[in-house]
């Protein structure tokens, strides 16, 4: 079974519940902030703040609005912090879909902050090891919601089995296109097969408002590199190895005796 | 910023300890986790009921603590999450209630008796045994002072004017009850809490 | 032709090249398993024997850095002599007489043939592209997106071109080519070694020394 | 609240107006969302900012801080000039058809009987019988019936004349009218959530009057997702309130005066009698309720022979006040000895800091209980951490204060019961010690009580009976337990020793003891009925009777009789708090003889008059809220141009009491709080600091165009009391309002910060002036004159 989490931005009020519930229940190091002119908590994710509620101010039509959004880990089913990650067990999917972070493995290479499209891990100076939301695997292994669900006062956020939250969001889309919101859509980019997490958002074309990158993929260069290089690279490192050896089963050694001169320089001129 | 006392830190890794044994009793309903995650930190914890102290949406949390207050042991609180029973908050907390075990265990909190002497530019420690004289008589020569038992027209008012009490909303009607009749006892009319503000 | 002298021994690389050639020969080689070892999830093991994921993420681009180093130092003290002149250029074209030795089809060569010669170039532009690309990885959170994204490729890439090319520079040093280890390890050659894969060094050697 | 949090969920519209639940209570606007949500329910949020509970409602309009009750005035004429009224439930329960004595009048900005700065309210009093009860005219057609001096008073008040004032467009106050009085069909109900916004202000009774108004005339009160519901800003403040304030006795039982020499006198004077022939007037019973409070005070030292000790309660003089305000400029103009504060921060959430600041100085001595060392326990380091702010406080040489900084216990250190908003007692447990030698509040105000005690008994003193004679009754007088408190409170049957079920039991006899009256029934024979966990809803309204206990009686919704119809018909059958059964009402704990028949006795059996009032002669400045201007206001009023502010404002007069024109500060400033912080107490926990580090001050686009600030410039805010200074978010939040044909901008500001804590700032009330509401005492926080320099 897939588990996921839908947020429902309709119903967000920026109360910063689900960030604070992620810091106290993962025993994170708080740290103050410098004022960035702005009701937004830090201008983007931390290693020890895995879950900020982007804030943006929208000004269309002469109407105001102000949209907000909680960012997070979005527990790709096709995900590309996995895919950059070169220590194997580092970076492991559980079979419930969650992408975790096993720290004992991490070697803080930084390849999954690279390797995501959402810009989501990032390295603790101090530790030198990648984090970002686990979806609170120890939490979910036994029943509980992730905090940052348990807390969430306004039903925006949901936690459950992915195809039903699916559904559920199909539901209220269709309620917000009846409320007049005729843009009103379901974000679960393809781009990376999907993710666990799945935003209802009023304006579903334009995902960027709620600071949600359009489409997301895994970028090439990360597939390149974990696709057609390895074979390349392989088959070069073969290739040369072989190589030498059968030419030297082959041609054997250089030997002045046998193999004559190169043209000479002329030392008898 | 050191997060926590080192006390507590102790106190929460051997939480962490104690609970790795008991982990494998726990059933998994939904998870399907195949992975063995980090424990539970509330695995082992005792539970007790209580009300968010900030706004008055009256949200009810559980506040888990360890330690069996046996003879050397003082409990001490590890997690405070939001109490599903509530038909307030379903377990559902805002950012302040979320954050409670700051506020329970935050370094700042006051844990002497702090006296500041008339003129004197700091603040000096001093035993209740000593400060509860000293108050006490602070207090009942302002009122042998201020009382006043009859008006101008000889009427009894016993009232005291010169001693104010405010205080009480962030605390229980029980201790606003009490302090009711503290300020009964004395007479004294000068007495708000935050309501007026 | 006289026959050379088999007593007389020629100077090929002085202490300082040596010593410089084997540091970025070893450095190289560290970087390369370790680099391997973090390249692909099925050389990991090699990791587990360096002492494990976190320690050579941490000691990989140090020793990288130390190996551009020596390679700088290197190409100053080399570069002079590795411009390809007019044989050089007959040479490449004629490559694959070389492979199969038939050496007399081949212009004579200096103190470096033509295929060395390469070598060398190939050596620094792949130095020059893992130590910029490496230092972009270095850093993640400090270096812009779209610049991480072009090094997590290019870094594999520019090792994948040099690694080949050093397994072609051993397998010349070691099993192709006997007697040239000497020359890295105890710095001499012997006359007819040089007569035979640089002529136009040993002559220019004999001049100087007007055997 | 009359209703209650979980209630909102029923409401088909909610009016967000003086209040921001989404920040300041987002887990009651839960329920707010599962209206919207479910009963697809429209949220108007009228706010002079687009607040977080702005981004989810359905209309936000903006509006001058100050002139909600023309705003409220204005869907009162709406709903009256367009029938968008409940016509039935207007007749049956309120005081519409109530005849007023001739010669009521309001003309020129004042009401009938002003004269020399004062009112003779003899013209706003109820046209009586020969019996004593009020005239009435059924028909509402009556020229001085309520309803038509209602509508007169209000003609004044079109959309065009509220767009002038407030400063949002005509046709944006027409928009949220019309959503608003969708609730005037009789099946359908609207919800009022306020909170600070409202209170805030020199006319804040007066505001809350005028929604109880609108939400009369709409039918709501009384009804499931209806009522006028305060949002209270702290766990406790209500259960605080319900024990009495300076000039209250637990219960809301009035403060003796001068010239209630006796009980009897007492009881004359505070015992309502019914205005109408059918009122039950509940209040009636005041000589029970006023006897078991002296009972539990006094115990055995109470007799009928002594008045029950009633002596021993401090009489204040008739007329006096002596409120915060006034105490604090007794204090500033040092007449007081000594402060007492348990969990109070005056020096932060008073208004006029350096007022406050002075004051404490010249106080002997001041003794404060807490939980971290506060600006008012420090404020002696005033000059030493916030020497820019409060250039006029002393130096700590000269402050010959003596202060005691006790360490407290907090919430989940202690036991005991708070009072919600929705008037639910909810009992908690102590869950651990508290730290070091903090102790809880309970055993330092016992150990002080005592120690007091002692003193005059060793050495006797001034008057020492009301202390001596005062009950500690508990089985460790030291060290009591809350349980026995609250037993205490809940009151007790002393011939049988037994708990009481409910205030129906007391009696005047001094027979039974009762703590607080409107607690009886929370501690019965039958145990702690506020530690209630019980999940049931019978109702299916959300009202959840056996989780907790609510007073009065464990009733949900208050005025729930007005639910219905005469004949006991919900007005709608899908909600319906009560319904008459034929013998019984059923459901919530009725508001209402619980066996008498509907048409028995009228609704609103609290007040004598039996029915609720929209004329309200018991208030100071006028029986109809009228829209005055703050006690500084960037315009005139343009209703009546000679009487700008609130005729009654209260002020004092002391050298640090200043008042700013809109020539030196042309800006309108707001202060509030956000919802990262809580009041002043977070910013010493590292959670809530880290969510918003920073004081900040919000200046509209347009504004800062023309002064050329820039996102996190510094800027220098200034009134006639201080200045502060912090860095400016610059915001389209806050819209540019055009007022009397004049642009006014909006600043605003967020309280949390101080000089001690995690993280500081600078304390807002630095600003604000000490303008008072005349009928309760409140500060005007909001609608303040300040000066926006950019320094950065």
């Amino acid at each position: 079974m897939i588990v996921a989490k839908l947020i429902d931005t309709t119903l967000c009020i920026g109360c910063k519940a689900c960030e604070v519930a992620c810091q106290e229940w993962n025993d994170q190091e708080y740290t103050m902030g410098t004022f960035d002119g702005s009701y937004q908590t830090k201008p983007e994710l931390e290693a020890n703040f895995w879950n900020l509620i982007k804030f943006n101010e929208v000004e269309k039509d002469g109407a105001t609005s102000w949209l907000m959004s909680k960012y997070q880990c979005m527990h790709c089913a096709d995900a590309g912090c996995l895919a950059a990650c070169p220590a194997p067990g580092a970076i492991v999917p559980l079979a419930n879909g969650t992408i975790d972070f096993v720290h004992e493995n991490c070697i803080g290479c930084g390849y999954c902050i690279t390797g995501c499209p959402f810009d989501v891990p990032r390295l603790n100076a101090t530790t030198k090891k990648a984090y970002k939301c686990t979806l609170c695997s120890d939490r979910t292994a036994v029943g509980l919601e992730p905090a940052c669900i348990k807390t969430c006062p306004t039903n925006c956020l949901t936690f459950g089995e992915r195809d039903e939250l699916l559904r559920m969001a199909e539901t209220r889309t269709g309620e917000l296109k009846a409320d007049g919101f005729a843009d009103a859509g379901i974000y679960n980019p393809q781009g990376v097969g999907g993710t666990n997490v799945l935003y209802v958002l009023k304006h579903a074309s334009e995902p960027e408002q709620y600071g949600l990158p359009k489409d997301p993929v895994i970028p090439w260069t990360v597939s390149l590199w974990k696709g057609p290089m390895k074979w390349m690279g392989t088959l070069m490192f073969w290739g040369t190895v072989l190589g030498a050896f059968f030419h030297f089963v082959i041609y054997g050694p250089q030997d002045p005796e046998k193999h004559g001169h190169p043209e000479e320089p002329s030392d008898k001129s | 910023m050191p997060k926590e006392s080192s006390r507590r830190e102790f106190l929460k890794r051997s939480a962490k300890g104690a609970a790795v044994g008991g982990a494998t009793a726990v059933t998994v309903p939904t998870a399907a986790a195949e992975n063995s995650p980090a424990t539970l930190k509330t695995a082992n914890t005792t539970k007790t009921n209580s009300i968010c102290p900030y706004c008055a949406v009256g949200c009810s949390v559980v506040v888990h603590t360890i330690g069996d207050k046996s003879r050397n042991v003082k409990p001490s609180i590890v997690h405070i999450e939001g109490d599903p029973d509530s038909p307030i908050n379903r377990g559902t907390l805002c950012s302040k209630g979320a954050s409670l075990e700051e506020f329970v265990q935050s370094d700042r909190r006051l844990t002497t008796v702090q006296h500041r002497a008339a003129g004197s530019r700091e603040w000096k420690r001093m035993s209740w045994a000593e400060a509860m004289p000293k108050m006490a008589r602070f207090i009942k020569d302002s009122r042998d002072k201020g009382f006043e038992a009859e008006d101008a027209k000889g009427r009894t008012v016993n009232c005291l004017k010169n001693i104010a009490m405010i205080g009480g909303c962030t605390d229980t009607n029980e201790i606003n009850y009490l302090l009711s009749k503290f300020r009964f006892g004395l007479g004294m009319v000068a007495y708000e809490n935050q309501s007026r503000l | 032709m006289t026959n050379p002298n088999p007593e007389i021994r020629i100077p090929r690389f002085d202490a300082y090249e040596r010593v410089m050639h084997w540091m970025a020969a070893l450095s190289f080689f560290y970087a390369t398993l370790t680099g391997l070892a973090l390249w692909s999830p099925k050389l990991y093991w090699m990791a587990t024997m360096m002492g494990g994921g976190y320690h050579i993420r941490g000691s990989h681009p140090w020793v990288g850095v130390g190996f551009a180093v020596v390679m700088g130092v290197m190409a100053r003290r080399w570069a002079n002599g590795m411009r390809l002149d007019a044989d050089d250029r007959i040479w490449l074209t004629r490559m694959h007489k070389y492979a199969t030795h038939d050496h007399a089809a081949l212009p004579p060569s200096g103190r470096f043939n033509a295929g060395q010669k390469m070598l060398f170039w190939a050596q620094l532009a792949t130095t020059l592209a893992l130590f910029v690309s490496g230092f972009v990885l270095w850093f993640p959170e400090w270096m812009p997106r779209s610049l991480r994204l072009l090094s997590i490729a290019a870094h594999p890439l520019a090792a994948i071109g040099s690694i080949t090319s050093i397994l072609v520079h051993v397998y010349m040093g070691t099993a192709a080519v006997p007697h040239s280890m000497r020359a890295m390890l105890r710095g001499y050659v012997l006359p007819e070694w040089a007569r035979f894969h640089h002529p136009k060094w040993y002559k220019a050697w004999r001049a100087s020394h007007h055997v | 609240m009359t209703n209650g949090w979980t209630d909102v969920a029923n409401a088909d519209v909610v009016l967000v107006m003086g209040g921001n639940p989404a920040e300041n209570h987002p887990v009651g606007f839960r329920f707010v969302l599962e209206a919207k949500r479910l009963r697809k329910a429209k949220i108007v949020c009228i706010d002079p900012r687009f607040t977080r509970t702005a981004a989810v409602s359905d209309l936000y309009v903006p509006i001058r801080s100050g002139t909600d009750i023309a705003f409220l005035g204005g869907l009162i004429h709406y709903a009256v000039s367009n029938n968008k009224y409940q016509r039935k439930y207007v007749e049956l329960n309120t005081n519409a058809s109530f005849l007023i004595a001739e010669g009521f009048g309001f003309s020129e900005g004042h009401f009938s009987g002003w004269k020399d700065g004062k009112y003779d309210k003899a013209t706003w009093q109820y046209e009586l019988d020969g019996q004593g009860y009020a005239k009435v005219d059924p028909t509402l057609e009556h020229p001085r019936c309520v309803f038509q001096l209602m509508k007169t008073h209000y003609s004044r008040y079109t959309p065009e004349v509220v767009a002038n004032i407030c400063g949002c467009t005509a046709e944006e106050f027409v928009k949220a009218a019309e959503m608003i009085t969708i609730a005037a069909a009789a099946d359908k109900s609207g919800t009022v959530l306020y909170a600070l916004g409202w209170t805030h202000h020199s006319f804040a009774v007066q505001l809350i009057h005028a929604a109880a108004m609108v939400q009369l005339l709409m039918g709501n009160i009384g009804m499931p997702g209806g009522g006028v519901n305060a949002q209270r800003g702290h766990a406790n403040i209500q259960g605080s309130t319900d024990m009495g304030a300076w000039n209250t006795l637990p219960g809301y039982l009035k403060i003796p005066r001068a010239n209630h020499e006796n009980l009897a006198d007492y009881l004359k004077a505070n015992t309502p009698k019914a205005l109408r022939p059918n009122s039950l007037n509940y209040l009636g019973n005041t000589p029970k309720f006023m006897t078991s409070l002296l009972k539990a005070y006094y115990g055995p030292h109470a007799t009928k022979a002594n008045d029950f000790g009633y002596d021993w309660l401090p009489k204040v003089e008739e007329g006096a006040d002596h409120s915060w305000g006034t105490f604090f400029d007794q204090m500033h103009a040092g007449k007081m000895d000594g402060l007492i504060s348990f969990g109070m921060n005056p020096v932060a959430n008073g208004p006029n800091t350096p007022k406050m600041i002075r004051a404490l100085s010249n106080l002997k001595w001041l003794i404060v209980a807490e939980n971290f060392e506060t600006e008012t326990a420090a404020f002696w380091r005033a000059k030493e951490l916030a020497d820019k702010e409060y250039p006029q406080s002393l130096k700590a040489d000269d402050i010959q204060t003596e202060v005691f900084l006790l360490p407290a216990a907090c919430f989940a250190e202690k036991d005991g019961a708070f009072v919600n908003s929705s008037r639910w007692l909810q009992w908690k447990e102590a869950a651990v010690d508290p730290p070091g030698d903090a102790r809880r509040d309970q055993d330092i105000i016992s150990d002080l009580f005592h120690a007091v005690q002692d003193l005059y008994a060793k050495e006797g003193g001034a008057r020492p009976e009301p202390l001596m004679n005062m009950q500690w009754n508990y089985a460790k007088p030291q060290r009591p337990l809350l349980g026995e408190v609250a037993r205490e409170v809940n009151g007790v049957d002393l011939e049988t020793g037994k708990q009481l079920n409910g205030f129906g039991e007391l009696k005047d006899d001094g027979s039974t003891a009762c703590g607080n009256w409107i607690y009886s029934g929370s501690w019965t024979e039958a145990g702690n009925q506020m530690s209630r966990r019980g999940q049931g809803d019978p109702t299916g309204l959300g009202l959840y009777p056996q989780w907790a206990w609510s007073w009065p009686a464990n009733r949900r919704i208050l005025y729930n009789r007005a639910s219905t119809d005469s004949a006991g018909k919900p007005w709608d059958e899908t909600r319906a708090p009560l319904r008459w059964n034929g013998k019984r009402w059923t459901g919530d704990t009725p508001d209402y003889k619980a066996d008498a028949p509907p048409e028995t006795m009228a609704p609103f059996i609290m007040l004598p008059e039996g029915v609720a009032r929209l004329f309200a002669p018991d208030l100071v400045e006028g029986p109809f809220p009228e829209h005055y201007e703050p006690a500084e206001s960037p315009v005139d009023n343009s209703l009546h141009p000679t009487v700008n502010a609130n005729p009654l404002l209260r002020t004092y007069n002391s050298d640090m009491d200043h008042f700013g024109t809109a020539k030196d500060f042309p800006f309108v400033a707001i202060t509030y709080r956000l919802t990262e912080h809580f009041h002043y107490w977070t910013k010493h926990t590292s959670s809530s600091s880290e969510l918003q580090s920073n004081f900040f001050v919000e200046i509209p686009e347009e504004l800062a165009k023309e002064k050329g600030i820039a996102n996190k410039t510094l800027v220098r805010v200034s009134s006639a009391r201080g200045k502060i200074e912090g860095p400016a978010l610059v915001t389209k939040r806050l819209r540019t309002l055009k007022v009397s044909g004049k642009k006014v901008y909006q600043i605003g500001l967020p309280i949390h910060w101080g000089f001690v804590g995690k993280v500081h700032g600078p304390l807002i009330n630095n600003l604000t002036p000490s303008a008072y509401d005349p009928n309760c005492g409140t500060p005007e926080y909001k609608g303040f004159l300040v000066n926006v320099e950019k320094i950065g």
